[in-house]
Parts: structure tokens; C-alpha cells; sequence
């Protein structure tokens, strides 16, 4: 019997909404309903699958709806897993939509161990069990707790080839992916069996026979055997090699839409040459990049081999069919959500509205990499829907910070109040500006430095740039360096690319540099003075203590007065007594550079060299050139490991009567130079100044208690060796007084000999030689790799003089085993701040002033 | 606005339109519909919304200020029917060998093509593409 | 729960100590090189006649007079063996890991011919006199000719994705050639021409994952008193008529050693290492040892009315036939035991994974 | 091993809905977050219920959780299809992709998005316009669609740099191109008479009069007051195919300085009002 529906009632509902169980329901209130009707919406509420129990009832014409909720999951815990990340489960849980708030059904729990040993084989642990218990809580939920046992993981024992001759099991393994357990497998996991990397492999065996000539090879079967207890994993290739095929015609066929000679002159495939798939491949595809060049981006070419068994040769025909010529419509941009368009775009070899050509828009790819700006670019190119010869290019970017800042705020007993910020932006608020501004400033040293750069000042990329930098610093009482320069100037630069790898760049620079001897500035910088012969050496500042007393009348031991102190007390001359130390020039530079490399930042690709020459204008103070050159080039070894090698010479000399200046000599030592060695503590080392502490001075016992009291002691200087200045009974031994030695009114304290400054500072030299080899290779565990550079170094460097005086320690003519070398693991992470490096190397070869440094780390060198 | 420069500087190619030869002019004959025009010159890039019978061709090369070479070809049709056209092929077949710049010009600079019959045993990877066509 | 403890379930047990009832004596002991060298092969003695022959993995072969250990000679090749040794009717056989099946006289070891397969030989290649049949690990069965080794026929059973390292050696009898496949079925043929004679499954591959279906045939068929007993890996142990294949009983079993059998009782063991015992007529076990648990044990082997099984440790079990409860242990050497081993009926001959080989008898203590 | 401590004996569902108002009221929004997820956890049904997943998809847009703003909308729409308040979840989809883009840096520093990709802007173009389809009187309507013109004009003025740079760089199909994408894609917005500029002097230079001519006419008609328009009433080219005039100094120094470049054609002060900030959730249970 039927019925017409007054009314819907729905009891029992708890975290289902009303709305989802009318939806479900295929009855309206108004309907007239038999039972049949109100069996099949049971039928389709049962559906829904939220519902334990659906029961159907009437109370006259209103129909009851009973509803009995299934539990919902209150919560999934997983445990005992160690392999694979709990947010890993839960995700491949997720897949097959079990999470928290999901109603429980019998089918959850096979669900549940299915998904987690899914994820357990892929992972190559076959010997995985996935056991699952759950808990009711109250209110119609349940609590699932999921324990995973991972057995051990499967690893490969064994791969073997059979029916090998031609090759050996080595020479053919070497380049399979799957490795048996070997000892840097725990690293690497090259011994984990995947169904994919399997197939990988047998078709990189396939194409190393078929690149040698072996087309009839043909691998019969395959076995991959597991043991017994599950753990280890064999795999056998059964092959059958065949004979080597010879090329007997080589057929060109299509429309080739370039002169045929130079079609055949990209075919590397000869008659009479051994058949070789890889040649023919890439026969094609150099080919098909020709014809993208000429804007036929829709190219195919196609070499067929046709066999011919019994002689055993082969004719390989190209097909080509150029397609249609295809335009680039538009040009975009994805992900440069700081970096503005024309940045990008500037950097674009294909035009929009242009005939497309690969080669251009792989070109601005590398171009855009070079820009170390993005961490990432990628290019897409889709067909414009509708039409058959117009394409989008897309290019996607991910920006990477590209420059670093710093701020320090410090205070030092001896330095006063630090304050020091540097900023040092490539991307100037992403218009590709370079900026750099820095200023520091505390007791001894303030120094401003503004620089400012557009690589884009037209738009064929001629750059101009300016530097202005002030420093001042006064170290005169505070004998931390040999000296410290006053310098001011200006620098305009501007370069301009001379083709599409190679630029060239002038510089006009006008510098006013002062040059500030300290206390213990070394005898190569300002000489030392020396009163009388063989007598020791006092400092400028005692000098000109005595020049004071003479002028005020103390008395001196006769024969010394002002005149004495004249040419040979003062020792020998050192630079600034030559050349003074105020030094206004204007400098010239030349640059040119040659990079194809394939990075802005942390390049893995390419050759890079930089070769400049500065020199002072002749009428400044100075007379001198500089010619440097860097160079650096890096070699794919395997897929993970790059080589790098790095070259860095330099040499400075006077080209005019003036000697060369000291402060333009090159240094070596630390990051960028020989890591493992302090900063610029290679090579010659600067004489020290000469320095007396012995302040002697005469005092006579007047009263006789043996203690010295003001009025005892005599003022002026007294020759030391002079005993009866000094008094009978003074014992002059004591005194330990070179003769000939001046000595003053101070008090006799117990004498030191002089002795020498202990420190050798270096020098630096006018001769830089540098080089390194490093083996790049990715650091394990690390998903985003492309912010980081690590690498195991060998690194030799030194700088040699050629105007060693024979005073100089460890000054040497350029000579190869006096380049002291370390060897080391250096790492490099570009971070908001800048790169962060760190080097942790020992020394190889040390010269005997090196001063080694185990670690070494920087923040925000400049780049 | 060009202006006098350093000597050298490397200006780049800039292409535009599209590239119509003679032997695709020969096969326009008047009363060919939009889709036949369209199969044989391509899909016109410049297509103006406000004149529909009027497609333009157009095409050029410059090398920085200096412009090597422009051409034009104008398609004119009367509902849905090429009425006429006008304008010559970007290289006509018989032009004189002087016009030697090439159509699309590519702003890479030497294009090493690895020389034939170059060993393929010696090397540990796969020959690479010559993606970095430097 | 043991927070720190590295137990986790997988370990070989313990073994437990008991009341010895008998004595291993050794009769003789002499090295066969190098053992087996990790590699999971087949390698097992054979005896034939008053001599006794075995071989190593790096390729040596040895012969030595049964009774004293002596050797007689020996033959140095430079083949992986995999698979052997057998003798039989003059000719001494061997496979390899490059897939080839070697004839030596079994005389002087000189070699008599060799030829390459379609596979890994990873299971003792054997003779009937006029036909050497061979199993390789991509699932052929192959026969050649036992005087020059032309292939004269070949059955091809193609494997399914995932097998067990390893095949079973095919059981000659005079008048059939019986092989097990990975595919978990047991076949006989016409060894003169490979004609199918009958062919029964051991067992159904069933479960969700690959591992779970393997149910491979690695055990040697064993014909014992005119029925033919068969066994697979996660599947069942069946009883076979001799020429027809129709099953006689059949019983769960997981297991891929060699099966030995001795009056009405059928000896194996297991994957997991539990020795068990079946009635050769009704299959109904008798009873079951579980005290070598996880300690990879080898195929048993009847030794008087004792049954003898080697472990990974390189103990040799001696168990009671009537109850399954040990008579005797003796350690013959660290490398373990993983061979078939072979008797006459009262020595037993050991081949050690370590390379050496034992002559043992068993005394009852009084 | 000790067992996990059992969750703290839960207050009522009232306290924890008032303690949760209370934390946004003063913008501690992590711990208004854990509230809110408890509550919904605890009580599925109770009267807050719904109420809560609104309050918690502002409480994640407020602390900058992009995506668990648009999760939490999902899971929303999912279970209450039907409910009064599902536009704010739809809403609020939109709102967090249109401001995810912008970072502390483009906030604080004046960054001119018109030149940049606008990023995860370009979904919240989608989001709202499903919300105007579904609920087209919704009462977050008007405020989606004043956003979606803001978007849509910064799209658009993004194509008329992209032509500056073009007619720059000499590339004269490209730039009139992206003249007329203007004027079919982003016909009503404020960049639609630098578009017409650029169709003007982009069919001059690729000398095609006529059509250049066509584009003045209704460049006149419809914006008299341009710029680039002379009193005249012709076309101030900013690029010609014969010489320009150059200062002499640019012209000594090489072009290094004073290089006379054409600023390109931006008339966004004329025609172009600018939109920012977002309202609350809807109050009330």
C-alpha cells in the first residue's frame, strides 16, 4: 500500500549534516511512496556509507527516517615506524581517504594495512607486517592505533649478466642505476630494488649494445629472485649479443627545408662506419634543433635502421618532417613575485611575434640562470589551442635572495663603540640594479663605501656604474696592523657585451690614499732609527721624544745633538721615507670576461675567465700596473659528481722610477685564496721595525738607603757605557747596555734586551699564483640542493716577491714547491643574509711562516 | 633613437612576423576561403578585431637600430572570399646572393655541431645536447 | 616492552641442551676449497661408486675414495660454479653462474664437453646415462646429450615476476625426467623427447602482494617407493603416483630444501627452520621439531634411524626418527650448513659452507 | 613506555567557544587556533559547531596560513554544502590567495605590482568569481568583485610595461600585440587608452597607416584628454624610425649620460583608482 508523504522526520543524526542525508534521499515530502520506493532509499542512504544501520518507518503520513552513524575516526596513531615519516603514512593514508574525522568502516582496516604495505614494498622491505587495533571511545568514535613492523630492507646481493662475451659484467653494470650492496651504499641506496629503476637499467644495457653496433641484441628474459628470509635480492639478465652491424647506405627522406650537404654534414653516421644508435640519435636530434632554429619548432626526424641479416649491415634513412613554421604568440613569466618584467624579459633572445627557434628560447634559459637571481627557471613551450603554428613560451622562475646584509652593533675595550651595516643587493627591489651601500664606524676606523651598478643602462646591455668610498683610521698607538691607509675616491665603470658570452668593461678611478705607520709598522714601510753605530734601533715615536728633549735643552753625552741624528741614525729608508705617504692618482681599468657558465650562483656548468689590467695615470704619485686573471671551469665526472677547476694569477709592478707601493700588493690565504691558512697570511714577511725597551737611566744612591727616589735621579741621556756618568758604585753589567746606546732620564727598571717584534706580519707580494680542484657532490639527506654547494678541495697558492731584500723572511722567487697547499671540505649555503661558507682543511705543504687555521667560516662575503 | 656607441657593442637580432616564401604567394589564388589562406600563409599574428577582411603579414630584421630587411603582404577578403593581396615574399627564390642574412637569425654564437663519426666509446655519459650553444 | 633491547623478533633461537643418545663420530674430514663464498647456490657431494666427488664456488672439482678421504685428484677451472655436483655412469656434471652445464669424466676430472644455456645454473645438473637434464633460473628444463651435450630438447615454463632465488634439480628415473617450477607446478617428461608424461600442481599463488604468491618449487622432487613427493615455498608438500601425477595426499608446507623420506615417513624442513615429519601414506604428520626456529636449516637427511640437519651456525643436528627429539649436536665449522647432504645409509657425507667435507657415523652412547 | 597523557578533562563547549572569542579579540591567534580545533574535535555537534570552522578559517587568514585557510574552507563547503554562511567560506578562499603574494617586503616597502607577477593573486581571480557565480547576492559580492578589478587592472597595466619594453627594444609585433590583448581581455579596466596608444604607434612603426589611423580616431573619440595626443589632435610619437634628437652631452659621453629614452605610455594617475585592505567574518551564531 502507498502513501503520500506529509512529512520527512530524520532521527539519530550526530556529525552528519541533514543537508547530506536529504540530498541522499530520493523521496520528497508530497511523494506518493510504496514500499518499494521506501526499500530503495534505504538502498541509496545505505550508500552514502556514514550509516551502521538505516531503518524506515511510518507514523501516519509522516515518514520516519531512522539512522543508526557509523563511528567516526577519532584519531590514527602509527607506531614502530622508523623508514618512513609518520607524515608520510598519514599522506599515503590520505590517498585513499582514511585521516581523522572519517567515518570507520570494515573496509578502513583493510584499507589501512593495504596503503601501509604498499608504501613498504615500494620501498623495497618486502619483510614489512602492518598490524592494526582499534579502540571505541565515547561519543560513536574510535581511536585506530596502526604498529609497523619494518623488517629489514631488501637489499640487492647479486646482478649477473649471462651470455656476456663481448663485454665484461663491469663495463656493463657501470652504468646501471642498481648496484649490488657495496660500501657506500648506506649513502647512496643504490642497492634498493625499484620495479622502474629495473626497466631504466635494462634499456640503458639495451642502447649500450645498440650504441655499438650490436642491433640484433636481444635481452631474453629477466629474474628478480628474493631469499628465503626476504632480505636479499638477486637479478639475473639473461642476453644474446649478436654481431656487430656495419652501416652500408645512409638515406635522407622528406622535406628537408635545408640544402642537403648540410643536412648530411650533421649526420655522424657513415657508410662503412660500426651502426650506433646514440649517433643516430643524435643525428636526428641536431637535425631537428637545426630546423627549430630556422622556426620550424614543430620538427620531427626519425632515423629507421632496416637490417639485413645476412651481411650484417644496416641502412639507416632519416625521415624528416619539418611541420609547420611556428611563431611565438606571447612570452610569459611565472614566479618572479619580487623581480620585475623587464628584468626577465631583457635577458630574452626570442622575440614575441617572431619565427620560435629552440635554441633561443633554451639560450634565454641559461641566460635567465645566469642571472643568480633564481634558485630554479624552467621553460615551457605550449601550443596556442586553435592554432596549429602558434606557441606560448612559459617561463617559471623561483627567486633565491640575491645579495647579502649585515648589522653589527659591538663594543671593544680597545676599539670603543662598533657599529658596522652593509647591504649588498644584485636585485635592487628586483629592477636587477646592483646596490651596495656599508658603513662602519668605531674609535679607530670609520669607513663609508656606496656602489652602485646598471647592467641595463641601454638595452643592448651596456652597464655603468659608480663607487664612491671613504676611510679613515687612526692605529697610530695601537700596533694591531703594520699600517692603515686614509683613502677617499671615486670610481665611474661601464662595460658592454661584445657577444653574447664575452663583455668588456673600462674603469676611471680617482683615489687620494694616505698611508698611516703605526708603532710597529715593519722597516720595509718607514725605517726604524738607530743612534749611533751598532747601537739598537728606537721607534719614530722615541725618535721623536729625543728630537723634543734636544730642542729643550736636556743634555745629551757630548757629540749628540740634533745634527747627529742625521742620515745614518736613521737606518736604512723604508717606502714612505722614499715617497712620503700622500699618494693622489687616477687609475685606469680594463676588463674582459668570457663566462658560459650555467649558473649565476654555484654554477655546476660552463668556463668562466677574467682577465683585467689597472694602472696608475702616469703624473699621479704613484707608477704602477696590476694585471690579474681568474679563471675556473667545471666537468661533469659522473651524474652526482662535477669537478671544478679553479685558477687565480696576478702581478703588480712599477713601471715608472717609483718603486712599487707596498699597499698594492697581492696577499693569499683563507676563503677564496688557499683555505686552511689564515686570511692573507701567505708568503713574504715584512722585516719588523727595530725596537729598544731598555730605558735606562742613571741614578745615584745620594742618601745611601739603596731605594730611588725622585730627587736622586739625573735627567737628560747618558752614554750607557759611560760609568762615571752613572756613578762608581752603579753596576754597569746590570745594565746590559749595547754600547754606544743612549739612555734617558726614566727610571732604571730591571733591563730587557731589545728584542725583536716577534711578529712577522706578511707582506704580501707582486706575484699571486693560486689554484684549485674540487670534486662537487651532493650532501645526502638533503631534498633542496640547489641552495647549497659542497665539495672536497685541494687548493695550492702563494704570492712571491721579486724584490725580496735579503732582510725578508719566507720571500721568495716564484718557485712551485714554495706554494703552500691544503687539502679540505668546503661548504657553501646561500642564505637570506648572503653566503654563509664554512671550510674545514689541513695543510699539505706549509712554508715556515705559514699560520695554519683548521676551520674557517664567513657570513656575507661579497660575490 | 640610435646615438653613437662604443665600437663592438653586440646588438642582437630582432626578428618579427612571419616568413612568407614566393612558392607559398603562387599558391594564393583569389576566392580561396579564410581557412585555405590560413593553411597556406599560417595564422597572421597582427589579426585586428576591427578589420576582419584585412589580414596583414608582416615581416622584419633589425640588428640593433640598423634594419636589414622588411617586407609586407596584406590578404583582403569579401565575406569569407580572398578578393585580392598585396605585397611580395620575404626572399623572393631568385634574389641575389648578397642578401645573405639569414631569415631567423640566431643570436647564439657559434653553433658546434660535434664532428662526425666522433667516437662514441671514450665518453662515460651519453653525448649531451649541445644545450649551452655557446 | 623492551624499550632498548635489540630483539626484534627475527633472530636465529637459541639452542636448547639435552641428554645426548648418540655420537657423531667423525670418520674423515678434508677441505674442498673455498666453501661457497656467501653466494646462494646448490653445491652438494655426490657419491658414486667407492669415490665420493664435490666441488667449490671458485671452480675447483675434488674426488676422494669414500671410505679414507683420500684425495684422488683434483681439477681447477675458472667457472662460478653454481649448481653440483653429480656422478653418474662415468660423467661428473656441474653448472655455472654464466649458464653453462660442464661434463667432466669422473675418472681423472678431465673435461669432456660444456655447453651454454639460457640461464643461471643454480640447481645440480643430472644424468641418467644417455640424458643430462639441466634447470636454469629463467624456468627451462633443459636435456642434452650426456655424450656430446647438443641440446636434444627444452621445456620453457617462463617464471612469474617474483621467484626464489634458486631452482629445484630435476629427479631422473629410468623412464621419466620430473622437474619443479617456479610457477609452483611439478612436471614429468619423456626424456628422450620431452614429451609431457603428466603434470600437477603443488600449489595456488594466492595473497595481495607479489611475495605473498611466490610459490616456487625449489625443493628436488623425491621418488621414494613408487610415489613421487613434492614440495613449494609458502604451499603445500604433496604425494604424487609415479606415472600418472595423480595426488595420493597433500599438506600445508613451506619449504625449499630437499626433502629425504626413509620406510613410511617423510622428513623436511621448513622455511622457518621447524623440522617435520609426514606419513608417506596418508600425509598426516607425525610429528614436528620447532626448536632450530630461524636457524636456516638444511634439507634433512636419514642417517640409520636417525635424522641428521645442519644449521647457519655450522651445527649438525642428530634427531630421533621415531619423535623428532634431538640425539646428538656436534659443531663441524663456523661457516655453516647449508647443502644438501648425502648418505649411503650409515655415513653421512657433509659438505661445510666453509669448504670442507665430512664423513660422520653414528654410534648410539650406551 | 609510558602512555601519551590524556588530553586535559575538556571544559564545557561554551567556555572554550568564549575563551577562543576572547584570543582573537586580542589577536593571539595560535592559541584561538588550538581552541577552536579542539572544540570542533570535541564537540562536533554542539551549537558552536559550525561556527567554530567559520571563526577558525579567519583565525588561519589572520595568522597568515595561507593554505590551511583554503583547507579549512574546503573541509567547510564539503560538510555544510547548504549552509547560510558557506559564501564567507568561498570568500575568505579567495581573500587569502589574493593577499599570499604579498610579503612583509611588498607590504612595507611601495613595490609596484603592476610590473611583477602578481603570484598566487592570478587563483583568487578563480576563487572569486566562483563565489559571484554560486552566490551572486552574497553579501561579500561587491567586495569580490571591486578586488577582481583591482586584479584585473594590475594584469592589465602589466601588458602596457611589457609593450613599453618592446617598442624599446624595436620589437614592434610583439608590442602592438600586446596592445590589442588589452583591449580583448581587459576591455573596461583604466589601462584600455595606454593600449590604444600603443596599437597607434605600433601600427605606425610597423607602417601600416591606415590601421594606425583607425586606432587614433577612436583613441580621440573616447579619450580626448590622453597625453600622447597634441593639441592637434595627432599622434606624440615617443619612437620614430628616423633619428632622434639627443642631447649634446649624451652625445660626448657616449649615451653614458642623459640617454634621451621614451618613458613609455602610463596614465595610471589619470584613470586608475587603487584598492587594499579586508573586512571581518560575518558575527552572529
Amino acid at each position: 500500500q502507498s502513501f503520500q508523504i506529509s512529512d520527512i522526520r530524520v532521527e539519530g543524526l550526530q556529525r552528519v549534516s541533514a543537508g547530506t542525508v536529504f540530498s541522499a534521499l530520493p523521496l520528497r515530502v508530497g511523494d506518493q511512496v510504496t514500499s518499494e520506493d521506501i526499500r530503495m532509499a534505504t538502498r541509496s542512504l545505505f550508500q552514502v556509507g556514514y550509516f551502521a544501520d538505516v531503518a524506515m518507518g511510518r507514523d501516519g503520513d509522516v515518514l520516519v527516517v531512522k539512522l543508526e552513524e557509523r563511528p567516526a575516526i577519532n584519531e590514527i596513531t602509527i607506531e614502530g615506524n622508523k623508514v618512513i615519516k609518520t607524515e608520510d603514512l598519514m599522506g599515503s593514508l590520505r590517498d585513499s581517504d582514511l585521516f581523522e574525522g572519517q567515518i570507520f568502516q570494515r573496509a578502513t582496516l583493510e584499507g589501512i594495512s593495504q596503503a601501509l604495505e604498499r608504501e613498504y614494498i615500494g620501498q623495497g622491505r618486502y619483510g614489512a607486517s602492518v598490524d592494526i587495533e582499534v579502540e571505541d571511545l565515547p561519543r560513536n568514535q574510535v581511536k585506530v592505533t596502526v604498529n609497523v613492523n619494518e623488517g629489514k630492507p631488501a637489499r640487492i646481493k647479486g646482478i649477473n649478466i649471462v651470455g656476456n662475451d663481448v663485454y665484461s659484467e663491469e663495463e656493463l653494470l657501470e652504468g646501471f642505476e642498481l648496484k649490488s650492496s657495496g660500501w657506500l651504499s648506506w649513502i647512496t641506496g643504490d642497492d634498493k630494488y625499484s620495479r622502474e629503476k629495473l626497466t631504466g637499467d635494462i634499456e640503458t644495457l639495451e642502447s649500450f649494445y645498440l650504441d655499438r653496433g650490436y642491433l640484433s641484441f636481444r635481452i631474453d628474459s629477466t629474474q628478480v629472485a628474493l631469499s628465503p628470509d626476504k632480505s636479499k635480492i638477486y637479478i639475473t639478465l639473461n642476453v644474446s649479443e649478436g654481431e656487430i652491424y656495419k652501416v652500408s647506405e645512409v638515406e635522407l627522406a622528406g622535406d628537408l627545408k635545408l640544402p642537403e650537404p648540410l643536412v648530411r654534414r650533421m649526420i655522424m653516421l657513415r657508410e662503412g662506419d660500426d651502426f650506433s644508435q646514440i649517433l643516430m640519435t643524435n643525428s636526428s636530434e641536431y637535425i631537428t634543433q637545426r630546423l627549430g632554429n630556422e622556426g620550424y619548432t614543430f620538427a620531427e626526424v626519425e632515423g629507421i635502421p632496416e637490417k639485413n641479416e645476412e651481411d650484417k649491415t644496416v641502412k639507416v634513412t632519416f625521415f624528416v618532417d619539418p611541420g609547420q613554421r611556428a611563431y611565438v604568440r606571447r612570452i610569459n613569466f611565472k614566479g618572479n613575485t619580487k623581480t620585475i618584467d623587464e628584468v626577465l624579459r631583457r635577458e630574452m633572445r626570442q622575440m614575441e611575434g617572431g619565427a620560435a627557434s629552440n635554441s633561443q628560447i633554451e639560450h634565454s634559459k641559461i641566460r635567465l640562470d645566469r642571472l643568480g637571481f633564481f634558485k630554479e627557471v624552467n621553460v615551457e613551450t605550449n601550443e596556442v589551442p586553435g592554432t596549429s603554428d602558434q606557441v606560448d613560451v612559459e617561463y617559471t622562475v623561483e627567486e633565491q635572495p640575491s645579495g647579502s646584509m649585515g648589522l653589527q652593533i659591538g663594543y671593544a675595550e680597545y676599539s670603543g663603540l662598533l657599529l658596522s651595516a652593509n647591504i649588498q643587493q644584485n636585485n635592487w627591489f628586483g629592477t636587477g640594479k646592483q646596490v651596495g651601500f656599508s658603513l662602519s664606524n668605531s674609535r679607530f676606523r670609520t669607513a663609508y663605501n656606496f656602489s652602485y651598478n646598471d647592467p641595463y643602462f641601454t638595452k643592448d646591455g651596456v652597464s655603468r656604474g659608480i663607487n664612491l668610498y671613504y676611510t679613515k683610521s687612526d692605529f697610530a698607538n695601537f700596533g694591531v696592523a703594520g699600517y692603515s691607509t686614509d683613502t677617499y675616491g671615486a670610481r665611474l665603470s661601464f662595460g658592454y657585451p661584445i657577444s653574447e658570452i664575452e663583455r668588456i668593461g673600462f674603469s676611471f678611478e680617482a683615489r687620494d690614499l694616505t698611508v698611516k705607520p703605526s708603532a710597529s709598522s715593519p722597516r720595509e714601510i718607514i725605517r726604524t732609527p738607530v743612534i749611533g753605530e751598532g747601537a739598537p734601533y728606537i721607534t719614530q715615536t722615541e725618535l721623536e721624544q729625543m728630537r723634543e728633549d734636544i730642542a729643550m735643552g736636556r743634555d745629551f753625552p757630548d757629540g749628540y745633538s740634533d745634527n747627529r741624528v742625521t742620515e745614518s741614525v736613521l737606518g736604512e729608508p723604508g717606502y714612505l721615507d722614499l715617497y712620503g705617504n700622500e699618494f693622489q692618482d687616477g687609475l685606469v681599468g680594463f676588463n674582459y670576461v668570457k663566462s658560459t657558465l650555467n649558473r649565476g650562483m654555484l654554477a655546476t656548468r660552463g668556463t668562466s675567465q677574467r682577465f683585467s689590467i689597472e694602472a696608475a695615470v702616469p703624473g699621479g704619485d704613484l707608477e704602477y700596473y696590476k694585471i690579474q686573471f681568474q679563471g675556473e671551469t667545471y666537468k661533469p665526472l659522473t651524474r652526482a659528481l662535477t669537478l671544478k677547476l679553479r685558477t687565480n694569477l696576478g702581478f703588480v709592478d712599477s713601471y715608472g722610477d717609483t718603486e712599487l707601493p707596498f699597499f698594492e700588493h697581492f696577499y693569499a690565504g683563507g676563503f677564496g685564496s688557499v683555505r686552511g691558512f689564515e686570511r692573507n697570511s701567505l708568503g713574504p714577511r715584512s722585516t719588523p721595525a727595530e725596537r729598544s725597551y731598555t730605558v735606562p737611566f742613571a741614578w745615584d744612591d745620594a742618601n745611601g738607603d739603596g731605594v730611588i727616589s725622585d730627587s736622586e735621579t739625573s735627567s737628560g741621556y747618558l752614554l750607557c757605557e759611560d760609568q762615571e756618568a752613572f756613578g762608581e758604585n752603579y753596576d754597569l753589567d746590570a745594565l746590559k747596555c749595547n754600547p754606544g746606546e743612549l739612555v734617558t732620564q726614566y727610571g732604571v727598571r730591571q733591563s730587557q734586551l731589545s728584542n725583536r717584534n716577534s711578529r712577522y706580519d706578511a707582506f704580501g707580494g707582486n706575484i699571486q699564483v693560486e689554484a684549485g680542484a674540487e670534486i662537487l657532490f651532493p650532501l645526502p639527506f638533503i631534498k633542496d640542493q640547489r641552495m647549497l654547494q659542497s665539495s672536497f678541495f685541494v687548493e695550492a697558492g702563494n704570492v712571491f716577491s721579486t724584490t725580496c731584500s735579503e732582510r725578508q723572511r719566507n720571500c721568495y722567487e716564484p718557485d712551485i714547491d714554495r706554494l703552500s697547499a691544503s687539502a679540505g671540505f668546503g661548504l657553501t649555503w646561500i642564505t637570506g643574509f648572503g653566503p654563509l661558507t664554512f671550510a674545514v682543511a689541513r695543510p699539505i705543504n706549509e712554508n715556515e711562516e705559514d699560520k695554519a687555521e683548521f676551520f674557517q667560516f664567513s657570513l656575507g662575503g661579497s660575490f | 633613437c640610435s646615438y653613437f656607441q662604443f665600437p663592438g657593442v653586440h646588438k642582437i637580432y630582432v626578428q618579427q612576423g612571419h616568413i612568407i616564401t614566393q612558392e607559398m604567394i603562387d599558391q594564393l589564388e583569389t576566392g580561396m576561403t579564410k581557412r585555405q589562406v590560413r593553411f597556406v600563409l599560417g595564422t597572421p599574428l597582427l589579426e585586428d578585431g576591427f578589420n576582419q577582411d584585412r589580414w596583414d603579414y608582416h615581416y622584419s630584421l633589425s640588428r640593433g637600430d640598423e634594419n636589414l630587411r622588411e617586407r609586407h603582404l596584406t590578404v583582403y577578403f569579401e565575406n569569407d572570399q580572398m578578393t585580392r593581396y598585396e605585397g611580395s615574399a620575404v626572399r623572393p627564390e631568385e634574389s641575389s646572393d648578397e642578401d645573405e642574412t639569414p631569415l631567423v637569425p640566431t643570436n647564439i654564437e657559434g653553433d658546434p655541431l660535434p664532428t662526425p663519426g666522433e667516437d662514441v666509446n671514450d665518453d662515460t655519459e651519453a653525448t649531451p645536447l649541445p644545450t649551452n650553444t655557446m | 616492552c623492551a624499550l632498548f633491547s635489540k630483539e626484534d623478533g627475527t633472530e636465529p633461537v637459541e639452542l636448547v641442551d639435552f641428554e645426548p643418545t648418540a655420537e657423531l663420530d667423525i670418520v674423515w674430514r678434508s677441505g674442498v676449497g673455498s666453501g661457497t663464498d656467501k653466494a646462494v647456490v646448490k653445491l652438494q657431494p655426490a657419491l658414486d661408486g667407492d669415490r665420493i666427488y664435490a666441488a667449490d664456488a671458485k671452480g675447483r672439482v675434488f674426488a676422494f675414495n669414500r671410505a679414507n678421504g683420500k684425495r684422488l685428484w683434483r681439477q681447477k677451472t675458472d667457472d662460478a660454479i653454481t649448481g653440483g655436483v653429480s656422478s653418474n655412469a662415468g660423467v661428473l656434471l656441474y653448472g655455472t653462474g654464466n649458464g653453462e652445464v660442464v661434463a667432466l669424466a669422473n675418472e681423472d676430472g678431465k673435461e669432456l664437453w660444456r655447453t651454454a644455456l639460457s640461464s643461471e645454473v643454480i640447481s645440480v645438473p643430472l644424468t641418467n646415462g644417455t640424458v643430462v637434464a639441466a634447470q636454469t633460473m629463467d624456468g627451462r628444463l633443459h636435456a642434452l646429450d650426456a655424450e656430446t651435450g647438443e641440446t636434444r630438447w627444452a621445456y620453457d615454463s617462463p617464471p612469474p615476476v617474483l621467484t626464489l632465488r634458486g631452482t629445484a634439480s630435476p629427479l631422473m628415473t629410468d623412464s621419466a625426467v620430473i622437474a619443479g617450477f617456479a610457477t609452483g607446478k611439478v612436471m614429468a617428461f619423456n626424456p628422450d623427447n620431452g614429451l609431457v608424461l603428466w603434470e600437477r600442481r603443488v600449489a595456488l599463488p594466492q595473497g595481495r602482494s607479489e611475495i605473498e604468491r611466490m610459490v616456487d618449487v625449489d625443493a628436488s622432487p623425491l621418488l621414494h617407493e613408487g610415489v613421487v613427493f613434492a614440495a613449494s615455498f609458502q604451499g603445500n608438500v604433496t604425494a604424487l603416483g609415479r606415472n600418472n601425477g595423480r595426488p595420493v595426499w597433500s599438506q600445508e608446507a613451506s619449504t625449499h630444501k630437499d626433502l629425504s623420506a626413509e620406510g613410511r615417513t617423510l622428513y623436511l624442513s621448513e622455511a622457518d627452520s621447524v623440522v617435520k615429519a609426514f606419513s608417506t601414506a596418508t600425509g598426516e604428520m607425525r610429528w614436528q621439531n620447532d626448536q632450530l626456529l630461524r636457524r636456516l636449516i638444511n634439507g634433512p637427511q636419514v642417517v640409520g634411524d636417525y635424522l641428521a640437519v645442519g644449521d647457519y651456525d655450522g651445527y649438525l643436528h642428530l634427531l630421533k626418527r621415531d619423535d623428532g627429539s634431538f640425539a646428538a649436536r656436534r659443531r663441524l665449522d663456523r661457516g655453516g650448513i647449508s647443502g644438501t647432504m648425502v648418505t649411503d645409509g650409515d655415513t653421512l657425507y657433509v659438505q661445510t659452507d666453509g669448504g670442507r667435507l665430512v664423513a660422520l657415523e653414528v654410534k648410539p652412547r650406551d | 613506555c609510558s602512555n601519551t597523557d590524556r588530553e586535559p578533562e575538556y571544559t564545557s563547549e561554551a567556555d572554550l567557544y568564549e575563551a577562543a572569542q576572547a584570543q582573537m579579540r586580542r589577536s593571539q591567534w595560535e592559541t584561538a587556533i588550538s581552541n577552536l580545533q579542539s572544540l570542533e574535535e570535541n564537540f562536533p555537534f554542539g551549537t558552536y559547531a559550525e561556527q567554530a570552522q567559520l571563526e577558525l578559517i579567519y583565525a588561519y587568514y589572520r595568522s597568515g596560513d595561507a593554505d590551511m585557510v583554503s583547507a579549512t574552507a574546503d573541509r567547510f563547503i564539503r560538510l555544510h554544502p547548504q549552509h547560510r554562511n558557506v559564501d564567507y567560506a568561498y570568500y575568505m578562499k579567495g581573500l587569502s590567495s589574493f593577499t599570499e603574494g604579498r610579503g612583509m617586503f611588498e607590504r612595507v616597502l611601495p613595490t609596484d605590482l603592476t610590473q611583477r607577477d602578481p603570484g598566487a593573486a592570478r587563483d583568487s581571480l578563480d576563487h572569486f568569481a566562483q563565489l559571484l557565480t554560486r552566490f551572486p547576492d552574497s553579501i561579500y559580492a561587491s567586495d569580490a568583485k571591486r578586488r577582481m578589478l583591482y586584479l584585473r587592472n594590475l594584469l592589465a597595466r602589466y601588458e602596457i610595461h611589457v609593450a613599453n619594453y618592446y617598442f624599446k627594444r624595436g620589437a614592434y609585433v610583439a608590442a602592438t600585440n600586446r596592445g590589442r590583448y588589452v583591449l580583448e581581455n581587459f576591455d573596461t579596466t583604466p589601462a584600455v587608452p595606454d593600449a590604444l596608444a600603443v596599437m597607434v604607434q605600433g601600427y605606425e612603426l610597423l607602417d601600416m597607416p591606415e590601421l594606425s589611423a583607425q586606432m587614433l580616431d577612436i583613441l580621440k573619440l573616447n579619450y580626448p584628454d590622453h597625453p600622447a595626443l597634441n593639441d592637434d589632435g595627432s599622434f606624440d610619437f615617443q619612437y620614430s624610425s628616423d633619428e632622434g634628437d639627443r642631447s649634446w652631452l649624451s652625445l660626448i659621453t657616449f649615451g653614458l649620460f642623459d640617454k634621451s629614452e621614451p618613458p613609455g605610455f602610463d596614465t595610471r594617475e589619470l584613470y586608475n583608482p587603487e584598492y587594499q585592505d579586508a573586512p571581518q567574518p560575518p558575527s552572529g551564531v
